[in-house]
């Protein structure tokens, strides 16, 4: 769990996620609207019918990414605070996969930020989805995350001394 | 001073599908001095050939960031080759 | 309460708002997203410190107009339920007046919907919001409802016989 | 047959703003045969002459339907003046 400046509130969890306590890290007196995405297992994915799903990540990177995607909205929204949970390991159908709830003064900021952070989140934090069907298993389509534009020959600095 | 073909060791990691091929989901790696992720790649492809098909379909990360493949590696470099990734 | 076809749900309470059994409502397994949109007591208005609110309806028609709203979104948006609650009465700083939860297969047809039914919730309800501020009371700044094209010579029939 | 100036009589709402200035919520009006939205509107602001400035800012319904000022009315109708709505 990471509480950066705004109380912002990026998580990785192996157990059900709480929406309810998303909402009240994120709600204050001083807002008036806030606009949740709840993103869960459904029965079936293109025309099979879907027996449970498994969620893997590559965690360091994934909350970093989040926190990027939270920063982001503070920077392009008149937002309050973001809280982006997603669930790992094996999940049944109808539970929480990911969990997005954004607070603001006024409802339109809310909105568009809190589709940004799913939209940006889909196409962007290392995270992995294998679909389980009655005859077999597959890693599910997804999409190649954009390299960013970088000054040639430089490398991002190792996070931790080799 | 450094000497010329000094060896730098990174730590590789993998996700998805590539940890599947590979067998595993870490690796500690030893390289050239100056070698590139695109180089480090092909060590892969050496030792797993089916490796090879998947790499346009595979974005690198150095450090938790995603990067171009030309990207020079340093000692303690962690580096992963990212599938298509699918959270949500 | 009224349950149409899609199982929808609209409804006026005079208690707090249960966002929680609103989302159960409108979950199902074939769906993927539920966007919700919570709009609450802010503790100021245009500047000035607000103490609280009270909120009245011509409640047949509120509903009737919340009603017209979910059959507006399952006419233009791929969804599958949609709850709509409004509170009235006395609330505090903080409570939730308005709560909207809307589920989909896709993540975008739940968010333009709850979106579309927010807005226009809020141009066609008739609900009216007093504001009480330390030095008097205020009946907010609202919308006029438009009225809809009608056929010349022709009156809605009355509901009830005379 | 029906008499020639036969009256109707319809309910009226009143709300916000409108059932303070009037000083209640409920009324039954009655009206000739025939009578706009308008007409009985007018009747409220023979009573009540501060109503007329609240005008411009309202809209009329009629049996939970908004509606043109002109619209006739029956036997039965239930009227509202209705204030900009401030829901949500």
């Amino acid at each position: 769990m990471t509480t950066p400046p705004h109380s912002d509130l990026f998580q990785l969890v192996r157990g059900p996620i709480d929406p309810a306590a998303l909402v009240r890290q994120v709600r204050a007196a001083e807002d008036g609207a806030i606009v949740t995405f709840d993103g869960f297992v459904r029965n079936e994915s293109r025309g099979r019918r879907t027996l449970y799903l498994e969620y893997e990540a590559y965690e360091s990177m994934a909350l970093a990414k989040m926190a990027e995607i939270a920063a982001h909205i503070h920077a392009k929204f008149s937002i309050h605070r973001v809280a982006i949970v997603h669930r790992l390991g094996r999940l049944e159908i109808g539970e929480t996969s990911v969990f997005i709830a954004v607070s603001a003064a006024h409802r339109s900021a809310a909105f568009d930020a809190c589709r940004y952070a799913i939209d940006t989140l889909k196409r962007t934090v290392p995270i992995w989805k294998k679909e389980y069907f009655a005859d077999g298993a597959v890693w599910a389509d997804g999409e190649l995350p954009p390299v960013p534009a970088t000054i040639p020959g430089t490398t991002p600095a190792a996070k931790t001394a080799s | 001073m450094a000497t010329v073909s000094q060896s730098i060791r990174v730590k590789v990691l993998f996700f998805g599908r590539i940890k599947e091929l590979i067998g595993r989901a870490e690796d500690s790696a030893d390289l050239p001095a100056g070698a590139s992720i695109e180089r480090l790649f092909a060590q892969y492809t050496a030792l797993h050939s089916e490796l090879a098909k998947y790499r346009p379909s595979l974005v690198a990360s150095c450090n938790q960031e995603f990067v171009e493949w030309t990207t020079l590696l340093h000692s303690g470099d962690e580096v992963a080759f990212i599938p298509p990734v699918s959270g949500g």
